[in-house]
């Protein structure tokens, strides 16, 4: 869901307004968020695999439903990364990382387990 | 020549874990606003609800939810939401029709039952706040903890530093009959409370609770025909939006917009909440005597001080390391004890916030009182781009 | 001295099962809209959204969701939500706003993608609307049918009135490139569809559909500099509540209030939404040029009729009967099609018909053209007490 | 719900206010529903056990769940009944009888069966 996998590389796949290249993530149909455009043309673009933190943390307690939580619970970590090209920040579940191995600034790339997109190192 | 819209009567049901239907907090509070104005439910002219949410629609729509249960009598409702912002858009929507000369007296209700623990998403699969439970275990705390963490690293603010805000809005909330929690805590009890999103613990985190609170609004002229001499004024109510490309992540989004095409605005969307409502009282951040700022997280009550200009950006530990931020320092912020003191009951929350002003404005807030409080100022925030100040003048 | 508030521009997306997100209807009506208002989003200072409720909370605040999508330009926003009446308040928020000073344009925009068949409850068990159904399988057309089989014993309406009710409806709707069915019906043909609810036909109550309307509000200042000459003023708007007690059994309640210890009030709570609107305006029943009225039956256009006062209780058939209700009669009332050709999307339907009133007032109906048309009225009812009455000059 | 059944007749429960004497069905706690009055103490009152039809009607399809409807599925008849006394319309369903066999002003009395009220000649 909303990334894709070439070559063993995950992407985010996002949209871009043919009309101001404003960039969406998640991918987004209908009209282009800037207001001073009126495109209504938004395709498929896949977004830079790699950033920088913005900031980061975990959940100690097992999220609700419906997240699927492993058992016995491990926290997960959960960063928000800064893609340098696209000038966005994109959420995502860290992988083999806890909050230790984190620090604003530091450079996580992209990955994929189990449907869903990860940061890691 | 504008119309003025003065408070007339603020009321509040104490926060609390009730277990009772949101209907009976929100009517003793407007009964007790109501007194506290010296009219009768007969006499007010339209009625504007905070909607709460997690219940579903049927019977649940505030204004009109409220109105019946004091009692059919053809006055004007209304009702809306727009998350923890919808008390100061009933408030905007009441002193609005007030202004434009289309009533002379409003009442403005919000109240809320909410439920334990964490908030669960409301909508099914496919919604965005679904997902975000789905993909990411993104709770509300973790996103708190997002902005705390960037803090932390950026301006060097400690754990002890949060544990400090915990410690002084307990204290002040220990003196406020209306909230939950009236126990002052000590910092090592902030410190070894459980971690729940690092860096932020149990006791950094506002609780979720039941609720209500209620203001008489009214013109200026009216007040003066039933003898309130002078009364509070709202001066100003900002519900402004985020400008594009908004590059603060928000809740219950997945990612920001992106600046990459449009530079981003010159006032990040927490500052343009409070400047919009600057500018419409006429007035800056030196000129408020106190003010009541939205405390979802310890770390938050940091950012927002800098947010309303109170200090430059990462000056807000150093007001809070040397007390002026707390009751009797320079620039008292949530003496009414904040969230951190009364928990979330989401429509009413700005309306409290209104409560507390008043009563510090007239001089009524007794133990907790801030000296010559001449100017109020109450801030919030809440999904989906809503937000709110407001400010109130005497 | 009071400002004025005008219609610089309304749009619609066309009435349909379209299947699509509520979202799209209404940003393409607004655009719509600021067309034919000759402005750009960007210049719209206050957008107020008609919320839906059916799909849950997250992130169909309509006027958020409305906004992010047209793109944050950081305007100031409002959500309202009161049933059938929703966009009407929401008008009425927009409006205020104007007259109040506070801002000089402002877009309304209301949409919905309405689920197929009988709506069905929201809330769970313990909640009054679940259990109308639970106790009573008292759906919606339930309520239609029994004002409509008052109606006949009391005035002797006929099945035959009813089914002229919606020939002319239907006619009507076949001129509009808005309705969803635009197809003339014969009377045979709504005599032979099936009972649903005795005396109501299926071909007698309305469908559920999906549709978008928007409204571009200003003052008159603003209008003039645009060089809008001779716009259609936003005359009023009510939006009162009954009147304890409200002796006429309302959705979703099991009774009436008891009028056994207070008498009932001299005007229904029908007649008084628009009694309301009329002194607003100044103006009479016998100054409308055209009504739109809620016609959720063909039963209730005829109680409407007589609610608006455009003639005594009971005379609304003879009215029908002898054409003046229909296009090129003497007060024309649903020439859009009413709810017959459009069905309920409720959140868009208040706004659909100040559409239909500004482009009658305009001279801009094309082939349901009401001639000489000066004053509009529209009139709606929806459950817990909400209600609208709009009125509109030229 | 909402009713009693003693001697083998039913009757609704209401509550009255002790203060104005205004009666509701169905029965509420909390405040008075009178705008003029403050009265919060509402007692169970039973309401009175005929009255004349306001209105009536049928239901020509089986209503949507909650309802449990019969299979194969006759048309339940719905009346809304006038209660003199407290000067009040209770809705409900009506049994054995269609409405063919009804018209407005109508005397009918109450009965119950399967858990919930019924108007009946
Ligand atoms: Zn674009
Ligand atoms: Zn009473």
């Amino acid at each position: 869901m909303w990334f894709t996998v070439e070559d063993g590389l995950t992407y985010l796949v996002g949209t871009q307004c043919t009309a101001c290249r404003t960039v969406c993530f998640p991918p987004k149909t209908g009209f282009c968020p800037n207001p001073r455009c009126d495109g209504e043309q938004l395709n498929e673009t896949r977004l830079s695999r790699s950033g920088r933190v913005w900031s980061y943390t975990n959940s100690c307690y097992p999220p609700p439903e419906p997240f699927e939580a492993a058992e016995p619970y491990v926290p997960i970590t959960i960063a928000a990364v800064e893609l340098d090209r696209e000038k966005i920040v994109v959420l995502g579940r860290v992988k083999d990382l806890t909050v230790a191995d984190l620090s604003v600034g530091m450079e996580l790339e992209l990955t994929s387990e189990d449907g869903v997109w990860l940061w890691t190192r | 020549m504008v119309v003025d819209a003065v408070i007339l009567g603020a009321g509040m049901h104490p926060w609390g874990k009730w277990g009772r239907d949101f209907t009976e907090y929100g009517v003793r509070a407007a009964k007790d606003a109501l007194a506290e104005a010296g009219i009768a439910w007969t006499d007010v002219q339209f009625v504007v609800g905070a909607d709460t949410i997690r219940n579903g629609y049927p019977g649940l729509v505030a204004g009109s939810t409220f109105a019946q249960a004091l009692g059919w009598t053809g006055a004007r409702i209304a009702s809306c939401y727009a998350a923890c912002a919808s008390g100061a858009q009933a408030l905007d929507i009441a002193r609005t029709r007030i202004m434009a000369g289309l009533c002379d007296v409003a009442l403005v209700v919000g109240a809320d039952a909410a439920p334990k623990g964490f908030f669960k998403p409301v909508g099914g699969p496919g919604d965005p706040d679904w997902l975000r439970f789905k993909l990411l275990g993104a709770s509300n705390p973790v996103y708190f903890a997002l902005y705390a963490r960037r803090r932390m690293e950026l301006y060097g603010t400690t754990q002890d530093d949060l544990a400090a805000v915990k410690v002084k809005n307990a204290l002040a909330g220990s003196l406020n009959p209306n909230a939950r929690y009236r126990k002052a805590v000590t910092a090592e009890e902030v410190l070894a409370s459980p971690m729940v999103a690092d860096p932020l613990r149990l006791m950094d985190i506002c609780a979720t609770s039941d609720g209500g609170a209620a203001i008489v609004l009214a013109s200026r002229d009216y007040a003066r025909r039933l003898g309130a001499r002078d009364p509070v004024r709202l001066a100003a109510i900002s519900t402004v939006t985020p400008t594009f490309p908004n590059t603060v992540l928000e809740l219950p989004n997945f990612a920001t917009d992106s600046a990459a095409a449009v530079p981003p605005p010159a006032r990040p969307f927490r500052s343009a909440i409070a400047h919009a409502a600057y500018e419409e009282a006429g007035i800056g951040p030196e000129d408020v005597s106190l003010a009541e700022v939205y405390d979802l997280s310890t770390a938050l009550e940091l950012d927002w001080i800098e947010d309303i200009g109170l200090c430059g950006p990462g000056e807000a530990d150093k007001l809070l390391r040397t007390g002026q931020t707390a009751l009797g320092g320079r620039i008292p912020v949530n003496v009414s004890g904040g969230l951190a003191s009364f928990g979330e009951a989401i429509p009413a929350q700005a309306i409290a916030q209104l409560c507390e002003l008043t009563w510090q404005l007239r001089g009524a807030a007794g133990a907790r009182q801030v000296e010559h409080a001449r100017i109020g100022l109450a801030v919030n925030q809440g999904l989906f781009g809503h937000g709110s100040a407001v400010i109130t003048t005497r």
